[in-house]
């Protein structure tokens, strides 16, 4: 049986596109991060109600951004790959999900330390919180639908239904725990509000989101065409085990 | 529309025969809600405080667990095959056997969450909306819980992994749920958690048939 | 500096924070990276063996079906 | 009433199993798919039952493609595959009586008694030999007739006075203007029966 080539056709063409990007992705990476950096560590004033600690947020809010865009991104390629039966797209969301997963820790783990010098204490059940918790959650329930099936294709599929149904239930998810955070707020707890949006504040925080939407898009380019060329390497073997089979 | 009714009788019929797998389920509500009171003391007045929560939590646990039983069985059989190959469209097959697993899996729990709600010390007048909380906000437990199980039928080790797909779809409805329970202890009005309640069973009555019958479509190839 | 490093008396969250996400994603690029790599390392045995076919005009086998 | 699959490929976990397959079927005829295990036997058959999707070709019944109109092509049809599809708990009159009348059909009776299964019909299918519970399986043929038969292994697991009483069934099927179409590795000797070999596709019929 021949290798099936016309499924790589437009992967062919998309990787050709990638490596042109590549280069430049990676350019604006490292100017965006140099300079978000700088900005955030040492160019802006620290806050006058919180001190030091709102340089936690330039790193923490682009994160929390960054883990809902890249599902949504998924939910899109999935749906993609789903109606036009794209080859490439259903391995573009394999692909972005693990990006998204790091973000969405790093929203966690930054958040809690941002809570600590704010309330005392390291988990604090806010809204926004709980909702990038049961992100994460889904972002696990995806990683491992792709492991649980061994034929490819398969795995595509049903991931896409569960990212879609997913996505669906975000913004139900997202309302209701913002409204469960209301009915039991304790009367101590400031919410994450934090300062109001002051200019010294928006520059780095936006240079930050910038740095890493380009480090995503970076990442995002590297592991597509390692999933490409894996799913060619997987068929390769196959073929080759099946022409064995007929030599044999 | 008897192909439906067909279904949906053949599926409540096996339940019925094969009596001990609900049996198992009660069994495993009833246990893991008393639990709590071992765990966490016997003092009447925590014991009210947490009672919505954990019965909530534990009818919810109870559900997941019989999702499985939903597809597999007809999967392993070959039965699955057979009803895709009906004239029946899938999806409507589909919400035949959600409405057979809600029926003889699901309601039942609601039956004897009032007996539990009791023993939690929660005050009389809001079993009633204990037990209408439940039966408002559980297809939803049926109906996303079918997508999950259309999704990992066949597979080996799916029951973990479907628990890892369903809970966290299930939070909307664990909030509201206990939020209305707590309302009616408070004695305020529970009438719009109750709705929202409904609402997401509306919702996803709409959307889960046609997510697993997909998934269907695709386990069965 | 002593002052910059110290970060207001919250040198301990800032810095973790910071540290934390450098780590966490330098990993992840490295991680990516080097799945690549192993990828086309073990392509390249495949790769060579279609050109060289390419390569052989005799070969009526069609590649593509 | 005709059954035409043009150019069909089957791909399985990446794998290509058949490429470019194609045979027209036509009332009261017959089609023997034969080959080696892993061709693709299985894999035609259900796709012609539409419950594998190929990634390339058509399946045309009476004119209609059967991708864009499932619905009314799995009237025409009734699909015998490896697992009988029986509960355990329900017995056998239950067990036929739901996939008759599930498919529309109420020959209950009738499919009884030509598969000789009377005097089990009240028993639990749990406790069927294997070659009853594949008469049962059958007997959905005879409770809720279709055209178009899609046979996988009907014959395994049967006895001869069974393997003919069968064959005799499926002679009088074709001889009424039947189709069929089926996969088995015992021999089929009917003439209206040709052969289909997967392994070199060259049975284009």
């Amino acid at each position: 049986m021949a290798v099936d080539l016309h499924r790589f056709a437009n992967p062919a063409r998309f990787m050709r596109l990638t490596d042109a990007i590549f280069p430049w992705s990676l350019g604006l990476t490292v100017l965006l991060l140099a300079s978000g950096l700088y900005y955030a560590l040492i160019a802006s004033p620290q806050d006058y109600q919180q001190g030091e600690t709102v340089r936690i947020m330039f790193v923490h809010v682009p994160a929390a951004w960054m883990a809902l865009s890249v599902y949504s991104m998924m939910a899109i390629s999935a749906a993609v790959g789903w109606i036009w039966k794209h080859p490439v797209a259903d391995l573009s969301a394999k692909a972005a999900a693990p990006a998204g997963a790091c973000f969405c820790f790093l929203a966690l783990v930054t958040g809690a330390l941002w809570g600590q010098p704010m309330w005392g204490t390291y988990w604090v059940w806010d809204a926004r919180l709980t909702s990038m918790l049961i992100l994460f959650f889904l972002y696990l329930g995806y990683m491992a639908i792709w492991e649980a099936f061994d034929d490819q294709s398969k795995a595509a599929k049903a991931a896409a239904i569960l990212v879609i149904i997913g996505a669906i239930n975000i913004p139900v998810i997202k309302f209701s725990v913002d409204w469960w955070n209301t009915l039991h707020q304790p009367a101590s707890v400031a919410t994450m509000e934090g300062p109001k949006i002051h200019s010294s504040i928006l520059t780095p925080l936006l240079l930050m989101a910038g740095a890493y939407t380009a480090l995503f898009v970076t990442i995002f380019i590297i592991r597509v065409k390692a999933e490409i060329l894996d799913r060619r390497l997987r068929i390769m073997r196959m073929n080759q085990v099946q022409e064995k089979g007929l030599k044999g | 529309m008897s192909a439906f009714f067909r279904i949906f009788s053949r599926d409540v019929r096996l339940a019925v025969r094969q009596g001990s797998a609900l049996t198992m389920t009660l069994s495993f509500f009833v246990i893991a809600v008393t639990l709590f009171p071992l765990g966490v003391g016997p003092e009447l007045s925590i014991l009210a405080r947490i009672g919505p929560g954990v019965l909530w939590v534990g009818a919810l646990l109870a559900c997941m667990l019989t999702l499985d039983r939903i597809f597999q069985a007809d999967y392993e059989d070959g039965s699955l095959d057979q009803l895709m190959v009906g004239t029946l469209p899938v999806e409507l097959m589909v919400l035949a056997k959600i409405l057979a697993h809600w029926l003889t899996a699901v309601v039942p729990l609601i039956i004897i969450t009032p007996v539990l709600a009791i023993t939690f010390n929660m005050p009389l007048d809001s079993l009633g909306v204990m037990a209408l909380s439940l039966l408002l906000g559980s297809p939803v437990l049926s109906l996303i819980g079918s997508v999950g199980a259309a999704l990992t039928v066949g597979m080996r080790r799916g029951g973990v992994l479907l628990s890892l797909l369903v809970l966290p779809l299930y939070i909307p409805v664990l909030i509201f749920g206990v939020a209305a329970v707590e309302a009616a202890i408070a004695l305020l009005p529970a009438g719009s958690h109750l709705l929202l309640l409904a609402a997401f069973s509306a919702g996803s009555l709409v959307i889960c048939p046609i997510a697993s019958a997909a998934a269907l479509r695709l386990a069965v190839e | 500096m002593q002052e910059f490093l110290n970060m207001g008396g919250y040198a301990e969250f800032v810095w973790p924070s910071y540290g934390v996400s450098v780590l966490l994603l330098v990993a992840l690029v490295i991680a990516s990276v080097r799945r690549l790599r192993r990828v086309e390392r073990d392509l390249k045995p495949f790769e060579d063996a279609r050109k060289a076919r390419r390569r052989r005009p005799a070969r009526q086998e069609s590649m593509s079906s | 009433m005709t059954l035409i699959a043009d150019n069909l490929r089957c791909i399985r976990q990446d794998r290509v199993i058949f490429k470019g397959l194609g045979f027209t079927l036509g009332p009261g005829q017959g089609i023997w798919v034969k080959g080696k295990n892993g061709a693709g036997k299985s894999s035609l058959l259900r796709m012609i039952a539409g419950l594998l999707k190929p990634s390339k070709g058509t399946i045309t019944w009476k004119d209609v493609d059967t991708q864009e109109e499932p619905e009314s092509f799995r009237q025409d049809f009734r699909y015998i595959a490896h697992q009988d599809a029986l509960k355990p708990v329900l017995s056998v009159r239950e067990n036929i009586e739901f996939w008759a009348q599930y498919h529309g059909g109420d020959k209950v009776a009738g499919a009884l008694k030509l598969f000789e299964l009377e005097h089990l019909q009240d028993t639990p299918a749990q406790i069927l030999s294997a070659g009853q519970k594949k008469r049962t399986n059958l007997a959905r043929l005879v409770a809720s007739p279709a055209p178009l038969w899609i046979l996988d292994e009907p014959l395994s697991s049967l006895d001869t006075h069974y393997i003919d009483l069968f064959t005799d069934l499926l002679r009088e099927h074709l001889e009424g203007g039947g189709l069929a179409l089926l996969a088995t590795h015992q021999t089929i000797d009917l003439q209206r029966v040709t052969i289909f070999d997967l392994d070199n596709l060259k049975g284009v019929v």
